[in-house]
């Protein structure tokens, strides 16, 4: 008896921890932000400056795809507005250099998912629905786990297809 | 007071008198080295039967409303057509509903059993108590 | 000595005395193996690694590695799943439904039949995963709440299956174990040392008190009724994996019988197969009889015609049928390209058994024991055509295809026949393989 | 970075220059953005764009649209509205975007030095050339230009090229130079050329040899046509040939004649018209009179027709208001084929078709293609070392001219062997530089369609490769600073009168019209013809073998695209390996389809033998034998000496059993139905009185607003596979190889089976997923990954399966298809054929199942659009790959509830049937055949 009890304890905890770990490690992959070439604030465009996402995003509202914008919308401000930033003169170098900034992707769709952002956006979901506030952070994280859960849970709630094939391609 | 018999039939005698003289089965401690009809069958003369059964039923019933009762909620839950069949197509219920049946009631009466016979008997695993194979009758005089 | 002493002509003290003896004979096995006992589980285990090598490469680079094709999508994994699942039947036939008749040649063979089940369920689980293209994903043929908020098919026979094995092994186990705890006491009490702690916790601390072995006899009366409905109804859900489907040679109402029938047949094959070394390597000659190997012969030969039966009606629906479709099936099957699996499976289950209508075939054990291993492989070859030539052969006659299995398919066919003896060899060498509580028990009759 | 990776980062993709680098990226997970968005109109990122181009993979020079996404083509379909291939595209022109994408396509120019060849510039390259031709030059020889064949303003550029470098622009090399056609034009109409057959204006067409669906002239085009005549009624059909073809299957009525009997039959048909007074133009006197006669018993007995046959035939054709009569083929590539070719053309004349249904004003253009005499002659030159560079481009003759020839060896005298093209062969081998080729697709160009439409094309794609185009080489040997592109411009402009190039190239083509003039037959040329040659040869005696020109590979060129190999002929359904179709009289032992075991014969003619398997066509006349052209030992092909024509006819050629079998990868496990009424005979009735087919116990099911549906029309269907290599590229269907296809491990999703009758007919069979609406692989799927949508559809959820391979063995039409490995793993997606994969599908991955979806994407898409406006999808909107490919409308897609849609209308006729319709499937596919529609019309 009293051999039995320490061992179920010490097993019950063990589970317990290895769980509560592999949570840990789920949470951790979406909340964590990557290093970006550039260190672009979106606080300060979309909330200080008080930018539409679609000023930068073009086609969220006629593509698939909510697309990074091209260098040559960064540069149509930061040509003129020159604000003294490290942070810029890297742009500067990139656009000088007629180099592509290598964003890091942060969200990501499985590849076997038909998405399409227009779909979403004419449905009148916020882009924050997905992405989170950025008005409010300076760097991209993933705020939702993207995973079939996620998608579904909202599909359900605003009634929208649950047909496998609407999204599964 | 503790009587050992090589014999079952002076076994069963001994009982006899034992009961005869108005103690109950639930006062001494009888330990048989393999189950036996006889004695038993002597035994419930004074003492109900095991109500094992009713752990049987409960686990069978339970196992068989969750047979049908889960299929049908999973595909009210999210409802996907194969095969032309309607959704609550029960007859396919009724493989898992007897499956489970079985396997609850299996499970309940295993329960019921050690539940009934105090076991696991932490204590007597690595002290236990060995009479070999006769039959003893503890009594408590 | 005939085991049908009875106490009658025996003293109290020699009754005892018998009873002693019986448990030093039949714990005897239970000691430190010998060399032989070694090479045999170290065969085992070569064997089982065989069969994880051969599925490591399958998972890696995918089910091409097997025969596999179009049409025949199901090939030797699910031919040694329904064979291991056949096995497993006479375990639970043996210790419950012939509990229930009363049989008493039961209780010489039931424990290792049982331990025989389980073994074999735990093997013949292992193939639904093993044919699976993705088996990293099989957790979600289980209906467990997921965030994805996707329940199984249930309407779908592979669910039925899931269902099925997984009550039928639980079951068993639980059964076999009831069985065992009596036993394990019994161990308890003759070992000594680590033996005897570990013993003593598997048997739950039994004392063999009056209450025990009433609330006992309860169970393991319930249990046999449940498990008996339970084993007839596990090989006619796998035989519903194939007459469930509209392929010709699969889907027909016979399969359950027949399949349940071949079960058994295969079972009690088996277990000759398995009782007959043991007996003699563990000197059990006293216990287990010749009369009780001729009356598993007897069962054999039973289940034989009920097999040989069930192969004519096929052959006999089909006539009748007026169904072009199923009745090329089985021309093909008699006549086809995999005319030589069919006749190998006449000769072993419907030629064979028949010799057993000759009594001093059915005494002789060395005979029992070589005819037990044709008629197992006959059984293999049973399913096997069954689930190839039936593919092979459906429809459309753009789609007729002709199926081999590769290496890597025997590779883990092999390896589960080393996968079950392993077990079976650790048992013997770990657990009493009789009943001894029920041996002691009919002393007393 | 994988492609598929590479595509869910649009958003994305740079400008045009880092698109190239992006490809081959390695590092995970980066979203490059474009530094200026592109300025194209139509461009959204990630959706689909359509250009129009040229299909190149023969010189018919059909209309191609390529649909572009993310910058790379991803689909190659038929022009819709092009004149000549009106919206569809053959198998092999399906096929050829392989071609731009393929792993091994010779990538840049490369020269010998010190008998090794090794990668140079282009620069060097073009020095190295421009130094061999003035070499040669100074010592005399004559440096010398072979192409295939050369149209519209390459030919034109071709010539200055030529005049400029001193180079001699030999005729064009065709090994199908259909040259006994074109004298007999020449000799009968002044015209060396073949003219436009105007099929769908016609009421009775007599094809003689003309394997008009398979690889005559432009199979879509005659498929096309065809079909429009039959749906205008009133419009018959025959084939005539010595063997076997899919043509002959397909016409109405397929009559076999003797090998070399051909030109009886026309004479006969002459005959029979002059003699009866019938037809339009009269013969002279003199012709008339000189015209051998020919009576029914004779010709019966040289043809091997029956009489009734010949004298229905030549009363059906006489009676005939508008008949067409179509040589070619077998029939004029044998001996004596001239001969043929000129009754032909008479019968043409007197018949009054030329004019009408024999359009000299709409020609094919062949006027500047040559014959074997001219390879004669070059290789006598070459041996006479009179030959200093000798380009070669665009075509390959080592493959293709009889090996008695010699031609290797010959062109081993010339002082440099420049060669052009896109793919490694025997001729690369020994050339001393490469150019290599840009396709199609990457390229400028203009191709004569006929001699009335001039097909355009500008590049659709960036260059994958260091690679340029025909045009561009020429500029450069030329020190032309302009690029060909540009010039090409100013000469549309110029000799098409184009003003708005842009729109030109929106348009596809150039409607330029062609007037060959008030055509008579040459009376004094036809006697001079008739008195001086003897018309009609003898039929061949003893075992004939033809090598026929290939569906799949015509004359071997289209070899170098894998899928054309992995797509089973549509006759025998063998994919890879090469083989001998003959007839069952040769008796050479048992075919066990199912097993895949074939005997192996030896094949020997013209003292030459070959080894390999036997496929015994039913059907096939006695003594006949044939194999695919480019499957032939060249031993046995021999010329024509006084025209050059390739005779593809091995005369005393002989199949003998070697008593061996080998494995063949034949994809039919049978070639008959079994008495398994797959495709219903007129009669055959499913259990009449037994039970009501479709009757169930379970509630109906209810679609909202579409149930999608199909109506295969099996009368129109030709069996071309087009349908299949479109689906192929379509849906990401790996190429697996001859291995995994012995193995029974093909992956394709639509299938063409053919059926062979004993009344001597073939049907073949489309298979492909039948989308049931009660379908027996729903029922057993554990996890729901197939399951039936409110649409209708049998969705397959790739990403659900867990590989139970249950729902196959479930399928009575076995049209599930298991992903044994990873193809992609496997190397079925070499790179850079991974940016021709469609990014709309999913690349299944092992242990998956996969399907026909009935282009799940696409009806996506299309009600994605619709949506956007705020509307129901309308007919006809939403085409599936295989219905957009199919030349003949055999498949119409559409949605079954809506009551006005085509496939409504034709799921709704009388004596249509579905496949296994007793086993209750219910599916959303409906067949209607040649007899039952019969009754129909």
């Amino acid at each position: 008896m009293r051999n039995i009890v320490p061992i179920l304890l010490f097993g019950f905890f063990a589970t317990m921890s290895a769980a509560l770990m592999g949570f840990g490690a789920y949470w951790d992959t979406f909340e964590h932000a990557e290093p970006q070439p550039i260190a672009f604030p979106h606080d300060t465009h979309a909330g200080k400056l008080g930018l539409e996402c679609t000023h930068c995003h073009t086609s969220v509202e006629k593509s698939r795809f909510a697309t990074v914008p091209a260098m040559s919308i960064c540069m149509s401000c930061h040509e003129n507005a020159q604000i003294d930033s490290p942070e810029l003169d890297k742009l500067k170098e990139y656009w000088t250099n007629k180099e592509p900034v290598p964003w890091v992707r942060i969200h990501s769709m499985a590849d076997h998912v038909y998405f399409s952002h227009k779909r979403h956006i004419k449905a009148g979901v916020e882009c924050a629905t997905c992405h989170g506030d950025m008005t409010v952070v300076k760097e991209v994280k993933k705020v939702r786990t993207f995973s079939m859960g996620f998608c579904v849970g909202c599909h359900r709630a605003n009634n929208a297809p649950q047909e496998c094939s609407t999204c599964h391609k | 007071m503790e009587y050992r018999f090589d014999d079952k039939h002076s076994f069963m005698e001994k009982l006899e008198e034992v009961f005869k003289s108005g103690v109950k089965p639930n006062d001494v401690k009888m330990v048989l080295p393999h189950p036996d009809h006889d004695i038993e069958h002597l035994v419930e003369e004074y003492t109900p039967a095991s109500k094992l059964k009713f752990f049987t039923l409960a686990g069978g019933l339970t196992g068989c409303f969750t047979g049908f009762a889960f299929p049908s909620f999973t595909v009210l839950d999210w409802p996907l057509i194969t095969g032309g069949k309607p959704l609550l197509s029960w007859p396919a219920w009724v493989v898992i509903a007897f499956e489970l049946t079985i396997l609850l009631g299996a499970l309940a009466s295993f329960t019921g059993m050690l539940f009934l016979s105090k076991l696991p008997r932490f204590s007597k695993m690595l002290s236990p108590d060995e009479y070999g194979n006769q039959y003893v009758l503890i009594t408590d005089e | 000595m005939s085991s049908d002493a009875h106490a009658n002509a025996r003293t109290p003290e020699e009754v005892v005395q018998y009873k002693d003896k019986m448990e030093r004979d039949i714990y005897a096995a239970i000691s430190k193996p010998n060399w032989k006992f070694w090479a045999a589980l170290a065969l085992a285990v070569t064997c089982v690694g065989i069969g994880a090598v051969s599925w490591a490469t399958q998972i890696i680079r995918g089910l091409g590695v097997t025969g596999l094709m179009n049409p025949v999508g199901w090939g030797v994994y699910i031919t040694d799943f329904v064979f291991w699942v056949g096995i497993a039947h006479s375990g639970t036939l043996i210790s419950a439904i012939l509990y229930l008749f009363r049989a008493k040649f039961r209780s010489r063979f039931n424990r290792a039949a049982e331990a025989m089940t389980i073994f074999a369920v735990l093997t013949a689980g292992l193939f639904p995963l093993i044919h699976l293209g993705r088996v990293w994903l099989f957790y979600w043929l289980l209906p467990y709440p997921n965030q994805r908020y996707l329940w199984v098919n249930f309407r779908s026979p592979l669910v039925w299956d899931v269902f099925a094995v997984s009550t039928y092994l639980t079951v068993s186990a639980v059964f076999w174990y009831v069985g065992l705890i009596p036993d394990l006491a019994i161990a308890r009490r003759i070992k000594s040392g680590i033996q005897k702690k570990i013993y003593g916790i598997a048997s739950l601390g039994w004392t063999g008190t009056f209450k025990e072995w009433q609330h006992y006899n309860q169970l393991y009366k319930f249990l046999a009724a449940l498990a008996t409905p339970l084993v007839l109804s596990v090989h006619s859900v796998v035989s519903w994996d194939f007459a469930m489907a509209v392929v010709y040679g699969w889907h027909t109402t016979i399969f359950a019988p027949y399949f349940v029938a071949g079960a058994i047949f295969s079972g009690c094959a088996m277990v000759i197969t398995l009782m007959v070394p043991i007996r003699n390597i563990f000197s059990l000659e006293e216990y287990i009889t010749i009369d009780d190997f001729e009356k598993l012969a007897k069962l054999l030969m039973f289940t034989g015609l009920v097999v040989s039966y069930a192969y004519m009606i096929e052959l006999a629906l089909a006539y009748y049928s007026g169904n072009v479709y199923e009745q090329q099936q089985f021309e093909y099957r008699l006549f086809g390209d995999y005319a030589w699996a069919y006749w190998t499976m006449i000769l072993c289950n419907v030629i064979s058994p028949l010799t057993l209508f000759y009594r001093p075939a059915r005494r002789s054990l060395m005979f029992l024991w070589i005819l037990s291993i044709p008629i197992n492989i006959g059984m293999w070859f049973e399913r096997f055509n069954i689930i190839v030539i039936s593919l092979a052969k459906d429809f459309d006659p753009y789609a007729f295809g002709y199926y081999t299995p590769s290496i890597v398919e025997w590779g883990i066919t092999i390896g589960s026949f080393g996968w079950f003896f392993m077990y079976f060899l650790i048992f013997t060498k770990t657990l009493p393989v009789l009943s001894v509580t029920e041996l002691k028990e009919e002393v007393e009759h | 970075m994988k492609r598929r990776d590479f595509l869910k980062f649009v958003g994305m993709a740079s400008s045009a220059s880092i698109l190239a680098s992006c490809g081959v990226e390695k590092s995970s997970e980066k979203i490059i953005p474009y530094l200026v968005p592109p300025d194209v109109e139509d461009y959204i990122p990630g959706e689909a764009m359509y250009r129009n181009t040229v299909c190149t993979e023969c010189s018919a020079g059909c209309g191609a649209t390529a649909k572009i996404i993310e910058w790379n083509p991803i689909k190659l379909d038929g022009q819709a509205g092009h004149p000549l291939n009106d919206g569809a595209l053959c198998m092999r022109g399906q096929a050829s975007l392989v071609r731009l994408y393929h792993p091994n396509r010779l990538s840049n120019p490369r020269i010998r030095k010190g008998g090794a060849l090794e990668d140079v510039s282009w620069d060097e390259a073009i020095k190295f050339v421009r130094d061999g031709l003035s070499k040669a030059n100074s010592s005399g020889k004559k440096s010398v230009y072979l192409a295939g064949q050369t149209t519209g303003s390459l030919s034109t550029l071709l010539d200055s090229f030529a005049s400029q470098s001193g180079v001699e622009r030999l005729p064009a090399y065709e090994a199908f130079s259909h040259a006994n056609l074109r004298r007999a034009n020449s000799i009968l109409f002044n015209i060396n050329d073949i003219p436009g057959y105007k099929i769908d204006e016609s009421d009775y067409l007599l094809s003689v040899g003309a394997d008009l669906i398979e690889t005559f002239l432009n199979p879509v085009s005659n498929s096309q046509q065809i079909y429009k005549a039959r749906k205008g009624g009133h419009f018959t059909w025959v084939h005539v040939e010595p063997a076997i073809s899919l043509t002959g299957y397909k016409a109405d009525e397929r009559k076999t004649v003797k090998p070399g009997g051909e030109s009886s039959l026309l004479l006969f048909l002459l005959n029979y018209m002059v003699s009866n007074g019938l037809g339009k133009n009269a013969l002279s006197s003199n012709l008339r009179d000189g015209l051998p006669s020919i009576s029914m018993g004779q010709a019966a007995s040289a043809t091997g027709l029956s009489e009734d046959d010949l004298n229905h035939m030549a009363q059906a054709f006489a009676q005939a208001k508008h008949p067409l009569l179509i040589v070619g083929g077998s029939a004029t590539s044998q001996d004596g084929g001239l001969s043929t070719a000129v009754l032909a053309g008479m019968i043409q004349w007197v018949s009054g078709m030329i004019g009408t249904t024999v359009d000299f004003n709409n020609a094919e253009g062949m006027n500047n293609v040559g014959s074997l005499l001219d390879i004669k002659n070059l290789a006598d030159r070459l041996n006479g070392n009179q030959i200093g560079v000798a380009f070669i481009a665009r075509t390959n003759p080592l493959a293709t001219v009889p090996a008695s020839m010699k031609l290797a060896e010959s062109l081993g005298n010339a002082a440099m062997r420049v060669v052009m093209t896109d793919f490694d062969s025997e001729l690369t081998e020994m050339a001393d530089v490469i150019l290599p080729l840009s396709n199609g697709m990457e390229s400028w160009g203009d191709v004569a369609a006929s001699t009335a439409v001039t097909s355009v094309m500008k590049p659709v794609v960036s260059k994958l490769y260091d690679t340029l185009s025909e045009g561009d080489i020429l500029m450069k040997l030329m020190g032309q600073a302009e690029d060909y592109g540009t010039w090409l411009q100013s000469q549309w402009k110029d000799v098409l009168g184009v003003s708005d190039v842009d729109a030109l190239i929106k348009k596809g083509y150039a409607d330029t019209g062609y007037s060959a003039g008030n055509i008579t037959m040459n009376a004094n040329a036809a006697q001079s013809f008739v008195s001086g040659n003897k018309l009609t040869g003898a039929a061949a005696a003893g075992g004939v073998l033809y090598a026929v020109p290939s569906i799949r590979a015509f004359d071997g060129r289209s070899t170098d695209i894998p899928l054309t190999t992995e797509i089973p002929d549509p006759l025998s359904t063998v994919s890879y390996g090469n083989y001998v179709s003959v007839s069952e009289a040769a008796n050479v032992g048992e075919v066990n389809p199912i097993l895949k075991d074939y005997p192996v014969v030896s094949v020997e003619g013209k003292g030459a033998s070959m080894e390999l398997p036997a496929f015994v066509q039913p059907h096939m006349p006695e003594n006949v034998a044939t194999i695919q052209f480019h499957q032939l030992d060249k031993s046995m092909l021999t010329m024509d000496s006084n025209t050059g024509e390739l005779i593809t006819r091995v005369d005393g050629a002989s199949v003998n059993a070697t008593g061996r079998t080998t494995k063949l990868s034949a994809l039919a496990g049978g070639f008959d139905q079994q008495h398994r009424q797959l495709i219903p005979k007129p009669g055959d009735h499913h259990h009449e009185g037994e039970f009501e087919i479709g009757q169930t116990l379970y509630p109906e099911i209810k679609y909202e607003t579409y149930r999608w549906g199909m109506h295969i029309d099996l009368e129109s269907c030709t069996g071309c596979e087009a349908c299949v290599a479109a689906c192929y590229i379509e849906n990401n269907i790996p190429v697996t190889g001859e291995d995994q296809h012995l193995m029974g491990r093909e992956m394709s999703w639509i299938r063409i089976q053919p059926y062979y009758n004993e009344d001597g007919t073939m049907d073949s069979l489309v298979m492909m997923c039948q989308q049931c609406g009660t379908a027996p692989c729903e029922n057993v799927c554990p996890v729901y990954a197939t399951y039936h949508n409110d649409e209708g559809l049998n969705v397959m959820v790739y990403n659900r399966c867990v590989g139970t391979r249950y729902c196959h063995n479930n399928c009575p039409y076995k049209v599930r298809r298991f992903n044994y490995f990873d193809w992609t793993d496997e190397g079925a997606w070499a790179e850079p054929m991974t940016r021709m994969l469609n990014p709309d599908v999913y690349v299944r991955p092992k242990g998956v199942m996969e399907k026909c979806t009935f282009c799940l994407h696409r009806i996506r898409s299309g009600k994605d659009f619709a949506k956007d406006e705020n509307r129901d999808v309308r007919d006809g909107e939403i085409q599936v790959a295989c219905q957009q490919a199919c030349p003949t409308n055999a498949i119409t897609f559409g949605n079954l509830k809506d009551k006005n849609s085509e496939v409504y209308k034709k799921s709704q006729m009388d004596k249509n049937f579905k496949v296994l319709e007793l086993l209750g499937t219910n599916p959303a596919i409906t067949y209607s055949t040649k007899a039952n529609k019969e009754e129909h019309a």
